[in-house]
Parts: C-alpha cells; structure tokens; sequence
C-alpha cells in the first residue's frame, strides 16, 4: 500500500510503501518489481531507497508510463510488490575507507548502503554528480544520516564544476569504491578502478523484462570465469570472449573487474 | 445443465502419448529451467513446463538491449542465449528429476540436422514428456526465411526429428506467415504429434532519442496481452486445418483469456509474459478452466475444446 | 546541433506530386467524412483526411457486433459498409469541397477492374489529392486470399488504376504476410507513387458466455497501439525495399510514436484509433514532429525522414 | 473530475463528474464518452443517469476492465469527458400518459426522461424489472422523483414475479411506451408495441468504437427508408433489405417502429 507520495524535484518522486517483510530484510542495491494495475505486460523494477519501520520508499524519475502511473497514484493505493531482489556490497572490515561515487539517480543505493558503513564504522566519502543541479537529488537525505556529501556537476550549478571522477583526483584512494549511475559514468569509474587496483563494486542497470531471472533480458558481459556469468561455455561461432549475466538475478552489483565495457 | 462439484472435474489432457495433469503449461523461454521461479511460486501448479529452447552449440545470443516493454506486451530480442546440448546434459538435464511437474524439452536449430541431433539427445531425459520444436524463432538471423515459414521446411524438421526419437513431437508454428494452416497441415503430414502455437510476433521500436532501433538485434518478438487476438485467430484456424492436440498461446493472463484458446481449439494452453506479472498465473488459470467446464455442467476440461468452432478438426470429447 | 524556431521548420512533405501541409494523415475508415468529427474537432489540423474506402456497389456491411475492445486495442469488422460509388459521387463528393484540409480517396474492390472503375470515378474530385488503394482490408470475404497478400495481384491491382488515373496512387499493403518486402516492391515497380502500412492485424476473439466468436465476422482486424511494434517494423523493412514514400500507421497515439515512423522511413503518418480517445490528437503529433526537427536543428521534418535506418532506400533531404 | 462514488449494490456503482457544461445541456438517454488513463484505445460509453448542478452520476455496472477501473477510481480523479451525445426522447403533450419500461441497467436514461414527464405534466408509470433483485437497481432515486414506480423480477425475489411485459397487460395502454434493457425484452416489447399501434420510443445499445459517428462499428438494423439509417442505397448482393444506423451517432434513441430485430 502506498503510504507516502512526495515531488523531491520537477519530475523526481519519492514514494513510500507499507512492506514490513520488505522493510525487514532489505539490503543496499536490492530492488523491487512492482504489478501496477493497467495494461503492463512487466513488472517496473525500482531500487528501494530508504527502509524504516515498516515502510520502503523507492526515488525515481517520471520515464515513461509505469513510472508516471505510479507517481500520481493515490496514498492508500494497494500495490503488489515483490522482493527484495538482487544481491548486495560487500562490507568492508571496521576502520576501513569507503568511497561512493553516484550519478544522478544512481545515489539510490546509497542510502541503505550508507547507513550500514556508518554503522560498521567504515569511513565514507560520498560524491554525488548530475549534469546540473536539477538532476540532483537524495543528497539531504544521506546528510540526515550523518554522511558526509560532497556534490559536483558538470556545469557548476550546484557543488564543484566538474565529474565525479575528477572530485576522486581529490584525496587519497580508498580501500573500496562503491558505483552507481549512468553507464558512462560507471565505464570510467570501473575502468580507473581496476587500472589503480583499487577494488570497486558497481551496481548495473539494464531494461528487465522478467525481473526474476529466467527470460535473459537484462545482461551485462562479463569476463568469462566470473561467478556471475551463466557458466556456459564459449560460442564457437563467437569471436569476442564474455559471457553474459542476468543483472535482475546475479546482480545488480558487480565487482569492476569482473565487467566488460567493451564487449 | 448441472453445476458439477469442482472434484469431479477431470482437468488433464493428452499430448499425443503423454498425459499431462492439467491445460497449463509454462512457455517456452519463460520459466528457465524452473529453478529461479522456485523461489516465488509453485511450479507444480503447471501440468507441464517447456524448457528454454537448446540448440547444438553453445551460443551468447543478442546484444543489449534484449528487451522493452510494449503496449501491453513485450518486445525481447534474446537471440537463444544458451549452453548448448553438451553442457545442458552435463549440468542442467540433471536436475530435471528434482521438477515438480511434467517437463517439455524444447530444440531450436539451424538445419534440419541439427533439431534432429538435439531432439534425439533430448530423449529419454528424466521427466522429459515432449519434445517441441522452435521451428519459429523470429529472432535468430537465419540464412532466408525461418523454417515455420514454410510447409516444406517445417514439414523436413518434423519429420527428421520422429525418425529419431520416441517421445511426442510438438511442432512450435509462427504468426508471422500470410496463412498458418498450410504450416500446420504440413507439420501434421510430416508425424507430428501436436502443434503448438503462437510464438512471439516480429515488431521493432525506434529509440527516438538517439535515433536507433531500441533492440540491439533491431528486430524483436511481441509478446503479451496485446497479441492475444492474433493468437487466438491462429489457434482458431489451426485447429481446422488439422487433428492433432494444439497447445494455443500469446497473451494469457486469466482463465477467461485460456479459455477463449480452449473454446476455439486448443487443447492446452501455455503461458509466457504473464509470468513476469504475476508468478501464480499458472493456478489461477487451471483452477478457472476446471471451474468453467463445472459451470457447464461437463466432466472434464478436455469436453471444451473446441466448442465454440463449429469447423473443429480435432476429435471432441463430448 | 542548435535550435530552431519552430516557425522556421518546413512542415510539409510529398505523397508523389502533391503537397501535404504536414506529416499527419487520418486513417481510412476513422474519420468518415470529416463531417462527424467536426462536432469536436478540428479536421484543418491534419495535413490530409484518408475517406472510408468506397467500392463499386453499395455494401450493407458485417452483421455485429462489428467492435470489441481489445488489450491497448480495438478489433473490427465493419466489412466496408458504404454506399457504393453511384451514390458516394451524387450525394458525398459535392461536399469534399468544404473539408478544410486535403483529402485522400480510398478505393476497395474485389476485382481488378472494380478497382479501376471505382478509383478512375475518384480521380478529379475537389481537394481530393492522391487515391489510396485498400488491397488489404483484412475484413471482407474475398475468394481466396486478399489482393495485397500476393505481389503479383497487388501489382495488378496498381497497374490498372494508374492506367486509369492521374492523381496519384497510394497503396496501402497488409501486416499479415509472411515477407511485405516483395509485395511493396511490386507495388513500386507497377507505378503506385506510395505505399502506406500497415492496415489492421487479423485477429479474433471468442465471447466465452456465450461460447462463439465475439464478432459477428469471426475474424477481424486489430489497430491501436497493440499494434504498434508491428506497423513499425514492417515501415523499416518497406523503407528498405522501395524508393517511393511511405505512409506509416498503425498505433499512433503520440509525437513520439509518430516520430518512430518517421525516423524508420515513414515520407508521412496516419491515425486512425486514437482519434476515437483523443479527437485533438493530429494537431499534438504534428506539433511534436515540427518540436522533433527544431530539436535536432533540422530546417524541416522531411529531414528527419528514415535518419534511424541506415539501409533506408528513400531519397534523404539531408 | 470525479465527486463521488458509491457502490449501490454488489457490483454496481454510481459515480459522479464535475461537468458542468454537460449537466447543463443534457437530455434523457444521452451519454458520455470517457477516456481513461491506461492501455485502454477506446472510450467507454456510458449513459447519464442523473444531472444536477455542476454534476452529473453515472450508474454502472462492473462489466469489464475499463468499468472496473472507473468504478475503483478515487475521487478528485481528472477524468476526460465528451458529451452529452446522441439523440434523446420525445416528449408527448401535457396530459398524455406514458409508460416506462426498464429492465436492469436499462433504467439509466429513465432518471432525466421521468423529471422531464414530471414537469412537462405527463402522467407517468415506470415499470422496473430485473430477472433477480439484486439487478434492480435505481428505484428509489426514481420514487424520489416522485415518480410511482412498479417492480417485477423473475424469480420473485422483489415486486410481482414475471416479465416487465407481463406488468403491461394489467393496465389500460399509454399514448407513448419508451423502453430501454436487454435486447430480448426491447425485441418483445417493440414487437407488441407495434402490432398495438402504440407510439414506442426504444434507448438501443451496441458495443462501440469510436462513440462519434466515424467507425460505423455500433450499427443496429433499420426499416430502409428510416430517417435514422444510413440511406445509402440497397446493396444488389444483398438478398435481405434493411438499413444499418449507427447507435452513438443517429440513436440512441429509435421509434420501435424503425428498428428490425429479424436482420
Ligand atoms: C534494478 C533496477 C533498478 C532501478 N531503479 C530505479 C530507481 O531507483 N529510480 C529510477 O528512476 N529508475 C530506476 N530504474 C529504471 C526504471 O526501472 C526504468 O527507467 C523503467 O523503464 C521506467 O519504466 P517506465 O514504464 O516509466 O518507462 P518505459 O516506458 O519503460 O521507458 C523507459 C525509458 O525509455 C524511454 N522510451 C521508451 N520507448 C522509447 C522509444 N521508442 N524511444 C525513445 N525512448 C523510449 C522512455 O521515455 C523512458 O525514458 C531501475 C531499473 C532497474 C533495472
Ligand atoms: C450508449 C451506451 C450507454 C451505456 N450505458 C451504460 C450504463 O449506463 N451502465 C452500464 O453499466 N453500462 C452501460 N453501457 C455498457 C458499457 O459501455 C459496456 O458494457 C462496456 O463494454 C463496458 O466496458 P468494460 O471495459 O468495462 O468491459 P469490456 O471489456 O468492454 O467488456 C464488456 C463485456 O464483455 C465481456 N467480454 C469482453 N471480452 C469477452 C470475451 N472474450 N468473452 C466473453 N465476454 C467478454 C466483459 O466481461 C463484459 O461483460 C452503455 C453502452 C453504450 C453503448
Ligand atoms: C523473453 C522470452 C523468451 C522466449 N524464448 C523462447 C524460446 O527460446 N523458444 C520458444 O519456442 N519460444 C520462446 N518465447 C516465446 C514464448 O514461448 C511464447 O510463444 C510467446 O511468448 C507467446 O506467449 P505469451 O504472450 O504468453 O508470452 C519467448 C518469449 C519471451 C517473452
Ligand atoms: C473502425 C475501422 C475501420 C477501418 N476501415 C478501413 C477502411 O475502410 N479502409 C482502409 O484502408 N483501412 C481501414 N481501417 C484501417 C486504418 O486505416 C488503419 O490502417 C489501421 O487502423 C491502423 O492504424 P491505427 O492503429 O492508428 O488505427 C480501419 C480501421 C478501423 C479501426
Ligand atoms: S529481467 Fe529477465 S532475466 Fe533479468
Ligand atoms: S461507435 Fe463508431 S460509429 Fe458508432
């Protein structure tokens, strides 16, 4: 049931749902897969955002139609949801530095996430870019949690002018790197990561179908041997060597090296 | 006509030699091998569940985007991303014993050899009580037309494949075809035991923001609701054409959509998107078909098939 | 990339020799005379209203129920009910006159030489523009299968009329087919100055209460946005296949499904469904594709014309 | 925009527009077209049960998904109306006494046309059957018209049990009949009205398409020669001879004397 129904920023919306089974279990970079009434062939995946009590909250822009469809439904509005799905980050050890790098709505994952370093005692750096101060959203929200945020856009309306790859220039390498945004973005990010050694974990995004793991429609190439792949072998008519994983079910999160941009 | 009580409803029906406990079966490239839907449904509620189709050789299928959704439907472009038949046997046939429900293998292939090679070493596995043939993947790049194109093609598929195992055949015919009852006939003559029908419908979208098929594949298959009437008109059609059981689907969501597949011919029905909306569609469907055949006071599911085509070629239980 | 102003981008496009002040036509058999709709609307707002087919004889039509409401659909079978040509000439072409947009007449038959005859009578009538020739109107009984499903009787079909008139033929082709690549081609070849696609998608459904087929037809076509991954396909392929412009429709609700047309390969849209939900919808999708062009910096919408098909066979404006 | 909603019986819902332009105009047997959010193509028609103010009710039942939707649509709902539509009753002079003849859903029109007898000082009788009680529906709203209003159902349930028609028998004929409800009841009653020579006014449904005229999907059969029919001339082809007219354009309203219930 829908609980809460609020506009963060023109064409942002940050919705809450009554979902104590979910609100209970989830962890950062889980999702759900949301039914809406209407004429949807599939379920709308979204990354939940924050978990309190009994309630989840999802933060997403208006897409297209199911987004739109649920961002002007009624508080009170029953939704069938399921979840949540998806693996996890891993944690590092207490004491350790963390660095989350998120793109625009790719802070998603960061909130959950976020609240669990703190309380693992891990030292974290967020930076949270947009193109322009518009597309910026969530960060008073991980500030709330007591995180410290620094923002960056490309055209210097709000926090540095720059990317999120050049505020990382800016101190020390961190013993994890956290991604989440746009796949150029994330291409860069995994990149520097791996060529630095630093190990870094990067939540994918892809267009579901089944949001469950059985239609294959949602895959990323992976170098072949990842334990996220599908384990089958090499196409002998295949020149380029990868395989490919379901991002609903094996993902979302992957470790930098183990994707494959060029693929 | 008497309400029967919903005990003494016989829901099972026959696909050539093979019972199956109920009219819903899983599609093909729906359910996987059953083991992910595990975890949020039940998959004995189905009397049968179609594997993903397997072809010889392993193969990494299409680019991404593979999928976007449609009005009501869904566009996918998967290209058979699978294993192929030597690791499926290695590692996957195994578990097909642990399944709760009958299991329908499914051959996808590129020459008439290789359905027959594939199908062959599909026979005989554990729970394995059908084999069907993808003869109609829209979107593989074949050299010309796909095979379910063509009364020939189609006909030298069935027939290289009877030769070569024991279980029944089940030739899976395409939409995309000026008309499908000369298809059907052809996989009829040739030995199949059963025709199953429709696979996806050939659509595209255009990215319009850059300019660019959204599918990386270009050309994909519609699925879904929206297809529903085309696919009832083919089962429709199919079923004058020919005697043999036909497994009808496109677009079910409800027992009221199978049954308009029962009532024009069908003597099961599958079920594929729906799946991704609601993973308990497969009970809800047997249970209103079951209800439906109460209601009109007849003893068995299988006494609807057919009953609104007053040309029905099948044989009539009733 | 800059933007242009919006008054400064060409609207306008071609179908042959004339000019259509923009992209966006209404769909045969959705508009009527224009005379209906100009309770609600504003017909000026499209570049060209596409007339009901008319035939030889007058016609009585399908028994109903005729409609039903399909998934982000609608199924019909009017069977073109229509006065004939005697009657459409003394009592509806003295009105043509006064429709404040251009107009397209479109012709059925079931015979060579009815269509020749009947689009011959079209040819010169006020503000009628171009003749569209429904050699694919998937309702009506014909012997064997419709002219539009063959290409030799679609090329048949062009030949004669061109013979016959000089305005010029537009031929509008069917989705139900297993390849439409040749038919456009022989369609091209016999001289037609355009092709549009798609008509409406065979299709079927069955009224389960009462156990028989819901129209009255059986069978009937189906439009609306279901169709709409299926109509843009088969203008990317018909784009590929012939040089002459396009008309592309079938599920056009918006700017956006417009411009998919449009990039595929589409010379032109039409709208035929979505009048029935929005009645303003023609002045909002032209709108859109003007805003398309000026986005992009293009100086006319003809320039956007199959710029996502990279094998588009048209001429490019750019 | 929705006002209200209720569920006036199991299944059955009354709901209520801000629409002042059509409350305005309106006349009996006339109907709106809605268009909803959704994957719906086409329009729902539905007839306008009553009109006051700014607001007019609709009462439906739930027959399918686009009912549905509406009847669970939240008050405040945009709703998109075109209307009023179609054509409406004859109104006999002062004095004359007119029967109403309704069965089931076939009582819409009947709120409008009896405050309009009501004033126009035509003595009025309304008949309301329904083959069970739990489809009779409106009644009340018709006796706080001030109408007298009959009941009959088949099985007995509420009322005298049998046929509207057999209600008919009982009394001395009206100078005007109008009847709306299933087609088998207005087949009977056309056909008994006109073998009595009794001036009768049928409100016809159809399934519909485009509710505009345009389609030519809603047709019901005429006498050749109606005024309502298409007047296109009779097909050679053609062994039986009648005119089609369409529903949402030319009707709803036909004289019995017009329609052809063999065709
Ligand atoms: C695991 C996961 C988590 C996610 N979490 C979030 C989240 O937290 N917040 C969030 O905002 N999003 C999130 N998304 C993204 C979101 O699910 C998608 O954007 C989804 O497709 C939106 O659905 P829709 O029906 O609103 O739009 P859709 O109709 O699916 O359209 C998606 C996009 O494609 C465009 N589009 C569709 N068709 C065309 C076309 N023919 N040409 C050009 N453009 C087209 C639409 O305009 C829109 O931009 C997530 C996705 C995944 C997979
Ligand atoms: C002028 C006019 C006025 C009307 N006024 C009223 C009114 O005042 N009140 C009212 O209740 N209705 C009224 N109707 C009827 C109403 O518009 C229709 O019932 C409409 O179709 C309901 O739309 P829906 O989407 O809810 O159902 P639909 O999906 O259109 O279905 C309509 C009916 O068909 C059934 N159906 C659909 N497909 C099948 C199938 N394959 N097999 C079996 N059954 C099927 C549905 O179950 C349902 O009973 C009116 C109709 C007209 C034309
Ligand atoms: C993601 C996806 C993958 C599919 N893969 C296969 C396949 O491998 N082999 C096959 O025969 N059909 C395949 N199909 C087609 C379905 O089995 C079925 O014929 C089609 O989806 C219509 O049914 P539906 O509308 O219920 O989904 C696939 C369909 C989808 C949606
Ligand atoms: C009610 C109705 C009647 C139609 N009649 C004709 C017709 O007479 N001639 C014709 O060429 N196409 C006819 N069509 C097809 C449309 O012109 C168009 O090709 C089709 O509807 C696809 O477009 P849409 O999805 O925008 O409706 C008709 C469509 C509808 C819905
Ligand atoms: S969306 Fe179906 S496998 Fe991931
Ligand atoms: S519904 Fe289209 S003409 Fe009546």
């Amino acid at each position: 049931m829908i609980t809460r129904r609020e506009c963060v920023a023109p064409g942002f919306w940050c919705v809450g749902f009554r979902a104590p089974r979910i609100a209970g279990a989830v962890r950062a970079a889980q999702y759900v897969a949301i039914d809406q009434p209407g004429r949807f062939a599939v379920r709308l995946p979204l990354g939940i955002w924050t978990a309190e009590g009994d309630e989840i909250t999802v933060l997403f822009r208006e897409w297209g139609e199911r987004t739109a469809q649920l961002a002007h439904s009624d508080i009170g509005t029953a939704v069938d949801l399921i979840g949540p799905l998806g693996n996890d980050f891993t944690i590092p050890a207490r004491g350790a530095r963390a660095t989350i790098v998120a793109g625009g709505l790719g802070v998603v994952p960061f909130w959950l996430l976020g609240k669990r370093l703190l309380a693992a005692d891990v030292q974290t750096r967020v930076v949270l870019g947009a193109r322009t101060a518009a597309l910026l959203v969530g960060a008073a929200e991980l500030r709330a949690l007591g995180l410290n945020v620094e923002l960056c856009t490309d055209d210097g309306t709000a926090g540095t002018r720059g990317s999120v790859l050049d505020a990382l220039d800016s101190e020390p390498p961190a013993d994890i790197v956290y991604g989440c945004g746009p796949p150029n973005m994330l291409r860069a990010l995994s990149k520097r990561c791996v060529a630095a050694n630093m190990p870094c974990e990067i939540s994918m995004e892809e267009t579901f179908g089944c949001s469950m793991g059985t239609c294959w429609g949602c895959v990323v190439p992976v170098r072949r041997g990842a334990k996220q792949g599908s384990g089958y072998p090499k196409a002998h008519a295949e020149s380029r060597d990868f395989d490919y994983s379901r991002v609903c079910f094996d993902g979302t999160v992957y470790a930098a090296a183990d994707l494959v941009w060029s693929a | 006509m008497t309400e029967l009580a919903r005990e003494r409803i016989d829901p099972t029906t026959r696909i050539g030699k093979s019972e199956l406990k109920n009219f819903v079966i899983a599609a093909s490239g729906c359910y996987n091998r059953g083991a992910e839907f595990g975890r949020v449904t039940d998959v004995s509620a189905y009397g049968a569940i179609t594997l993903k189709s397997v072809t010889l050789q392993p193969r990494l299928g299409n680019g991404m985007p593979r999928v976007l959704p449609a009005p009501a439907g869904l566009l996918n472009a998967i290209g058979l991303q699978g294993p192929g038949i030597e690791h499926f046997l290695a590692h996957d046939a195994p578990h097909l014993r642990e399944v709760q429900t009958a299991v329908i293998a499914s051959v996808a292939g590129f020459s008439v050899a290789e359905f027959a090679e594939v199908a062959a070493r599909m026979d005989g596995l554990p729970n394995v009580v059908a084999i069907e043939l993808d003869v109609s993947c829209p979107n593989v790049d074949r050299e010309g037309e796909c095979f379910a194109a063509n009364p020939e093609s189609t006909a030298d598929v069935v027939r290289a494949v009877k030769a070569r195992v024991r279980l029944p055949v089940i030739a899976k015919l395409t939409p995309n075809v000026t008309d499908v009852k000369p298809i059907a006939r052809a996989a009829e003559s040739a030995g199949a035991d059963a025709i199953s029908l429709i696979n996806a419908v050939r659509g595209m979208a255009i990215d319009v923001a850059r300019s660019q098929p959204w599918l990386a594949n270009v050309s994909g298959g519609l699925t879904g609701p929206a297809i529903r009437p085309i696919a009832v008109l083919a089962v429709w059609e199919a079923a004058q054409a020919v005697r043999i059981p036909i497994i009808g689907m496109g677009g079910i969501e409800t027992g009221r959509d199978a049954l308009e597949f029962v009532l024009a011919g069908a003597s099961a029905v599958a079920i594929g998107t729906a799946n991704f909306r609601n993973p308990d569609v497969a009970a809800l469907v047997a249970d209103a078909l079951v209800d439906a055949a109460a209601e009109r006071g007849l003893t068995s599911v299988r006494a609807l098939v057919g009953s609104a085509n007053p040309s029905f070629a099948g044989e009539r239980s009733h």
